[in-house]
This record gives C-alpha cells, structure tokens and sequence, in this order.
C-alpha cells in the first residue's frame, strides 16, 4: 500500500520512524523481538558477573565491575523502554523470557571461572557486542537507535577496562594468573564469534532487517570485522585463540579462521548449555519472588494518591 | 596484628562497615525484586566502596607500616575487622535489605552529619563528599521503608518481622564509645554525644510514617564489633570476598 | 507414704530405680527436665561446631570434628530415649525447645570466632560438662546413668581432642594462630564456669536432686574441681585466663577465683544472649522444615506394612 | 600447576569427588530432618573424607613434589579440581540431597567393585576398603530415593523434582573417559567400560521401585570435569573450604 511505500521511502532516505509513525506489522513484531532480546541478554548478562563481584580481588576491580553492572542493569531498562514506545509489554516479554520462548544472547549460558573471565567477558563479550551494535546506532527506529547510542559508548568503556584487566594480569601477574588468562579466552573465544549469530546462508531472516534497516550488516561481516580488530589486541596480549586455522590471509585482507561448532550453538540455544537452567531460575526466582515488594509499591502510591486527593 | 591507635580504630569503623555493607548488595546482583532495584542497590553499593577505599587510605597512611587500602579490606581476618554487627547480617529478603540499610544510613547521615566539622581536615572532606552520597541512600531506604510497611498486608508483616530480626543490632548505633570519646576530647572529632538521640529521632519518625512499631532501644551484649567479636555470619562472608588476595598472596590484580 | 519411703531406701542403697519402677512425680518431672536440657544441648551444641566444620584446615581436623558431631547427635539421641523411659515424648519437649520453654546450656549461644575456637569448645565446654557428668554416671536413674557412661567416655576423648588442637597451635602455630588460641580461652573462660550454674545459695532445686542423688554435688563443688583441673592444663599450653584474681590458695589446697558475672549468665539464659535467636531458629526450621521427609518415612512404612499383610 | 600422568588425574577424580560430596553433606550439620539423619550425613562424610584421604596420599606420592593430601585437598584452585560436576551441587532440600547421594553412591558403588581387581595394588586395596562402607551409603540412599519417592504426595513430586534437577549431571557417571581406557589398556585398571550400564541399571531398578519416572541418559555438554570444567558452585564452595589454608599459608594445624 502507500503507507508501506512512504514507510520504505523514509527508511531509504535515513529518516528515523518514530513510534507514532506507521509501521508494517512485521517491522514492529521483528523490533520488538530484536529489542527484547537484547534487553534480556543485558540482564541474564549481570548474572556471570555477580558470581565474581563478590570476590573481586580489589577495592579498584570491585568497584569497575560492579559499575559495569549497573551499567547493564541501565541499558536493560532503556532497552525495555524503547521497547514500549512499540506497544509491548516489559512484563509479558519477560515472562516470555522465563518461560524459554524469548531468548538472550548465548553467552551468558557459559560459566565464569576464574578472575581473568571478568576482562575477558568485557574484552571480549562487550567488544563483540560492540561489533553488532555500532551499526545499531543508525538503525531505521529511532528510539532504538538513541538507546544503542549510550549504550555503546558505555560498553567501549567496559571493553577497554576488560583488556586492562587482562593487560594487567599479563604484565603484573605471576604464572597462575597468566594461566587464568589464558584459559578465560580459550573458553570465551568461540562462544563470542558465536554471538553473531549463524552463518548468512543459514540466517533466513536477514535479508528483510537489512531491507529494513534494523540490521546494517551481515553477521559474517561483523563476524570478520571482530576477529580483524581483536587478533592484533590479543597479540599485545601475548596470548593465543584455540583455532589452528586462524591466520591472516594477505589477499583478503583479513584473517581466516577456523569452522565453527555450530553443534554448540544450537544445543545452548535450545536451552541445554551450561548454565542455561541456573540462569533462568535465578531470574524467575527474582521476578517471582520479588513479586510482593512491587505490589507493595504500588498499593502504597495508590494510598498516597487517594490521600492526597482527600 | 599492628596496634592501631585510637583514630585509626574510628577509621577502620567506617571503612568496614562500608565495605561489608556493600559486599551484602553484591550477593544481590541479578535477584533484585525490579531492574530499577539492581541499579539502586548497585549504586548504593559503589558508593559506599568508594567511601570504604577514601577511609582505609587514610587509615593505611596511619598504620604506617606498608600497608595499603587492599590490604586493610582483603588481608585482615574476622577478628580485626571492626564493621557494625547490623551490617554483616545476611541480607535475607529486601525488607530485612531495606531495614538493615534504613538502619545503617540514618546513623552514616547523622555520623558524617556531624564529622563535617572535625578538626582533622582529611575526616571533614570525606565526610562532606560522602554525606551527599549518603543523603541519597537515606532517601532511598527511607522510602522503601514506607513503602513496603505501609503498602500491602504482606508486605507489612515482613517489614514488621524484618525489624525485629535486625533491631537487636542496632544497641551499637547508639552507642558512643570510648574511642569517639576519647577523640572527640582530644578535639580531633567534634562531639558524636548526640548521635544516639538523632539517629533514634530518624527511625522513630520513619517507623511512624511507616506504620512499624518502634521498637524500645537495644542493649548491648556480648558482641561488640569494635573488639571484633562478630556474629558468625562475618567469617563466611570473608572467606568468599578475600578469597583471591589469600589465595595467590603474591599477585597483582 | 510407704511407696515413697521404699523409694528413698533404693536411693539411699544407691540401687538404680528403673522405668517400671515407682516414683514420685517430681523425680519424674525432675529428671525428664534435666535429660531433656542435656540432650538439647548435644543437638544445639552443634550449631557452633557447624559454623567451622566446613573450614576446618586439614583433612585430619575435618574427620576429627566430624566425628564429634556426630557423636553429639549420637549422644542426643540416646539421651533422649532416655528421658522416653520416663513416659516422656521427644516431639513434645523438642517443641518446649524450640518456643523457648525448654532450655539448653547456655554456652552454645556463644558465637564461634576462630578455628582455635573448635579446640577450646573441646577442651573447656567438653571439660566441664565431663566434670558435670562423671558423677552423673552415678546418678539414681538407670537409663540416665547408663547413658551418661557412654557420653562420658566419648566426651573424654573429644577434651583431649581439643586440648590436642590447642597444644599443637601453641607448639608448632606462628604468632597468629597462638594468638588464636589465647583469644579463644578469654572468651569461653567465664562462659564455661556458668555451666555449672548458679552459686549453691543461688540454686533452689539443688538440695532435694541431692537428695534423690540425681545430682551428687553442688555446682560450686563441681565448678572448683574443674578449675582446678583446668589451670595445670593451661600452664601447659602457655596461656593464661581473664581473670586477675586467679591464684593457688595453698590453705584451702584449690585455686581461688574472680567473681563471675552472673548479670550476664541470666541474660543468656532469658534468651538474649549473641546467638540464643540463631541457635533455636536454626533447630526450628530443621524441624519444621524436615518435617514432610518424616511424614513421608511413615507413609512409606505403612505402605510396605499393608503390602506385607496383603 | 604440575603435570599429572593419567593415574594421578584418576586419583584425584576419585579424592576430589569424595571431598566436595562429603563437604556438602557437612554443610547439612545441625540441619537435618531427624536427629538420625544427622548421624547418617555425618557418617557417610566421615567415611568419604576419610576415603579422600587415602587417594590423595596415594596422589600424592605418585606427583612426588613435596605435595602432600592436605595441599591436594585445600591448596589447589577450581579449574585443578576433578571431582564430579554431580556432587559439587547445591545441597537443596534433602529430595536434593538423597538424589546426588544415591547416583553418586551407585556410582561408586560399581566403580569401587571393578577397580578391586586393579593390578595396581594399592588401588585395589583402598578400593576394597572402601567398598565396605559405600555398600552401606548406597543401601541407606536407595532407602531414601525410594521413602520419598513413595512416600507422600509431596515427597513424591519434591523426589520427581530433584531427579530432574541433579539429572543432567549424571552423564560424567555414564561416560568411560580417555584416561580411565588408556589405565584400562595399560592393564593398571581393570576394564571400566560396563560402568555405565551397571550404573543405569542400578538407577534404573531404584527409581522403579521409588515409583519414579526414569529419564533418558543425559548426554554432555560443555561443563567437564575432567578438564577442571566446573559450574559456577565449586568455586565458593572452595573459598569457604580451604579459607584457613589459604590465609595462614606458613601454619601448622
């Protein structure tokens, strides 16, 4: 129809929609999802991080993660909202969420293990983040758009901060903490070129977001991209990534890696990783259990209204 | 263990509380009852690890011996740890969290309140910086109180429980020892006598609002945080947060 | 009457009187009373040893404290079968336990404050409560006296366990584990004189539990025999006590003492001591909380009985 | 961290596992149900650590660095620890509790059975010492998983619930690694390959006779023990173990 024509115009021209502009059906549907997704995987996110922010090993790296926590908690809440601004409901996406219909980045399903998980999570998994995001920023939806834009600058800090951790541990540490280094990326590394999703043959609704302007790339541009910016920081590092193939091809100009488990990928998407279980039981156990302290607020302002209209 | 003189004892009060009252919002994070609540708790708890740190530095510098801010927070054990006993409570559900920060946050406002004014130039600056941070958190706490004591009947109840699960501890915020005695004679710290009677005056006028009882005051018994002698909740706590300074004693993080 | 009277001759005979035997209520109530507050405090006097047997620093420490854990459960068991003979339920006095009309030894609402704690619990508390009991094995009522055998000898072993642990942190411990070890005597000192209760002018019951020998001395005499067994001990480890009055009285041929604090005593005991609310909460939610796993233990029962019968 | 050979990392599957198991069952002290289960956790830890012990010695001789049982047992770190994913689970309710019991117990059950025949004499020897007591553990959790599993209504779905909570662990349990078929090869063990079907059957015949549902044999995934691979549990769960060792490093105990 027309509107679907002037809709498709704006989105060619770089013109943001706005949430009271019309919009197809399926663009709102595939934002809310988009969105929701992304909300959720901040909040899941907290959760690999609080197993360490209890044992930070300083005053200094406690209070960076825990800064970065909240940070997440923040992004977790703008996203919702911009959310909202489509006519969802953060708490049925939730429960979506709790009830395994909604996902979250795949990630956060893998445990954290040792002190030097907590730079390579921000090295690693903020900076792939980072990667899918940057192009978020100009997104076709404009709330989503504004919120991606604090919501990168904010993780290009953790990003820094978590290579400084490592950096640290690399130049400062003792062999032990070399050690951990080392085995943080080697359990990090695939998971976090998994966090960009399938290969674009098999990723059927691509075409449609990039139409759209939702997406801006596909997910084995960024794929590359990432790998491009990351191997040089990793050799400052002086570490290594558990991939006998990775190596940079002179003619392409980027490195060739290996193939990925994608084996993995399907089965911790379908909920059996490592931590999927004890992920969602803790957020249920949050929302459901926090239950009557939010009905308590709520009964209380009601008080407080009808009292100030007495 | 170092001897610490009396000023540095005062110090480590502060310091420690801070600390341990943040590492209780930590075991929070992700289970918080609303995401506004994760951020709430999480900022609360940065604020009171920087207050921490601004404490201990000045406390190392006293100490004199090499030691430094990490050190005080991670390498001492239970027994030379001088936190309030309410703050090492576990932390059970958000309105036993809320009772024991509303508690823990009149006495820090009242405290630095009155620590402005010390002689000693360095406890007057943290004070000043810290109780902007603290006016927030009392705010915030004090509201939560309201709230969750006059919002559902649930809610009431547990709110009602979560004093008096706590209250027992409060005998230490009203209390004024020898040592801020002592210091406050020596003119280093202004006159803390009138502490007990302003944070008492903040609970009663909260509690009220709140449709809690107030409770008559605690009294003291046995345990006494500024000897060490803690609950048994404390030693566990440390064992979780010190774990990586006592484990690879020689790192740099 | 004559009942009365020949129950008193067994007494004075020192023939133990046995469950089918007469007597009178009050010896009956007397004894379910003092049984039934020994065997609490096995089971209460667990709690402390809880809070350090997951710490326990060697594998041979650990096995030592578990072993005496599960003696004092061992020995709450029996006790409490014990006090069954008397026509007493244990539900029924586990439920006076838990809604505070029931007490327990007050030393157990001590907290637990270092490792070396775990040798003084042995050493002292076990000591006086062997001093308490030794004469109990003695005492008038034959269950109770051939249930305080078995504790008693069991109790040796975990005094001499304790002191073990206390004379090895002194002899081969660094500055700080000898410190450990003085600090643990300064606090239990006083707390383990109150075990043996108030003053003899102070104990109102005491004359007629002599009398029908359920106790065979007053708690001074027992409170002085077991320091003056303790403070050789003592010197042995290099230590000393909180107590500036202490000193051998070559006269009276013991060791006089300080006045102790009974202000503090009785607070403890009216429920007010540091851990009194953990101790009960602890053993409550135990109790309630276990309770569908012993109504399932009957089900089941009843199950096999009637497929046994069919 | 020293390279151990494919009979020590044996070794210290069987010592770590035995530990942590034991280590969760103290935590229960002062807990339990009834005054005989007390007795019950408490004796079946006993023997476990009592069992640790004797693998570690043995360990710790075959790494002859100086190491010694008790730095096996709290001076190494999570990602060095072998002990089952199963066993190092929060301890939940005692339905929790009785289900990580009994697969563990049939596990070792059936392992300790086979590996009496070992060639390796000191194997066989601790082996058949200790099969004597897991003969009891095991008979005491089939017990239990068959009270509650046909008890009442409430115990019956409580069981059903930890089954499924505790089940997806149990794959180590039905999986012969590289390491146990290289001591096999090697004729240092005996064949271990029938463990899995011994397990299943065992597990099979109890939870039939609990009248609960059997589920299909969980398959691996990613965690790993064998590789140090844990959850996120063990790691506090050593913090609080091994506090003391790890914060007097130079002290005799």
């Amino acid at each position: 129809g027309p509107e679907e024509r002037a809709f498709q115009e704006k989105i060619d021209a770089e013109i943001k929609i706005e949430p009271k502009n019309w919009m197809p059906e399926n663009y709102r549907k595939t934002l809310i999802r988009q969105i929701s997704q992304h909300a959720h995987s901040e909040i899941v996110g907290m959760l690999p991080e609080g197993n360490w922010v209890t044992r930070a090993p300083t005053l200094k790296r406690k209070l960076q993660l825990m800064a970065k926590i909240q940070d997440e908690a923040g992004h977790g809440l703008y996203l919702y909202s911009a959310m909202e601004t489509l006519g969802a409901d953060r708490d049925e996406e939730i429960e979506k969420l709790h009830s395994g219909r909604a996902k979250y980045s795949s990630i956060f399903n893998y445990p954290t293990l040792n002190w030097a998980d907590m730079g390579a999570v921000g090295w690693l998994v903020d900076g792939a983040a980072i990667v899918n995001q940057v192009p978020l920023q100009r997104t076709s939806y404009g709330p989503y758009s504004r919120a991606m834009i604090r919501v990168c600058k904010e993780e290009s800090f953790h990003q820094r901060q978590g290579y400084e951790i490592l950096l640290h541990m690399m130049r400062h540490g003792n062999q032990a903490q070399k050690d951990m280094v080392q085995d943080a990326i080697n359990r990090l590394w695939w998971p976090s070129l998994m966090m960009f999703g399938p290969s674009d043959a098999d990723s059927p609704n691509s075409a449609q977001s990039l139409a759209w302007k939702i997406k801006r790339h596909t997910n084995d541009e960024l794929r590359q991209r990432f790998i491009d910016q990351t191997i040089p920081q990793l050799e400052i590092l002086g570490c290594t990534v558990p991939d006998p193939d990775l190596k940079w091809n002179e003619e392409r100009g980027h490195y060739d890696f290996g193939a990925i488990q994608w084996d993995e990928f399907y089965e911790v998407l379908k909920g059996n990783g490592p931590c999927n279980r004890e992920r969602i039981e803790t957020r249920k156990n949050a929302i459901e259990g926090g239950a009557w302290v939010r009905e308590a607020a709520i009964a209380h302002a009601n008080k407080k209204q009808q009292q100030a209209a007495a | 263990m170092t001897n610490y003189d009396e000023l540095t004892e005062f110090l480590l009060r502060l310091g420690d509380s801070a600390l341990i009252q943040a590492q209780r919002l930590c075991e929070w994070t992700g289970r918080a009852p609303a995401l506004e609540e994760e951020m709430g708790m999480m900022n609360v708890g940065l604020d009171l690890v920087g207050q921490a740190r601004n404490w201990y530095e000045y406390a190392a510098e006293r100490i004199n011996d090499g030691t430094d801010a990490d050190a005080l927070a991670f390498r001492r054990d239970e027994r030379a740890f001088r936190n309030l006993l309410l703050v090492e409570q576990p932390n059970g559900d958000f309105a036993v969290t809320m009772a024991k920060q509303f508690f823990y946050d009149a006495w820090q406002f009242h405290l630095l309140t009155l620590l402005k004014q010390a002689s000693d130039e360095r406890i007057a600056a943290i004070a000043t910086k810290s109780l902007k941070e603290v006016t927030y958190h009392l705010r915030r706490s004090t509201q939560w109180v309201e709230r969750l004591g006059d919002g559902t009947q649930e809610s009431h109840e547990r709110m009602e429980k979560a004093v008096d699960t706590v209250w027992r501890f409060t005998y230490e915020l009203m209390e004024e020892g020898d040592t801020e005695r002592a210091l406050s004679a020596s003119g280093i710290l202004p006159s803390l006598a009138t502490l007990p009677e302003l944070w008492r005056s903040t609970v009663k006028h909260t509690l009220s609002n709140a449709t809690l009882t107030l409770p008559e005051p605690a009294s003291s018994f046995y345990l006494n945080a500024r000897a060490g002698v803690h609950s048994e909740h404390l030693g566990t706590l440390l064992a979780e947060m010190q774990f990586l300074q006592r484990a690879y004693p020689d790192a740099s993080w």
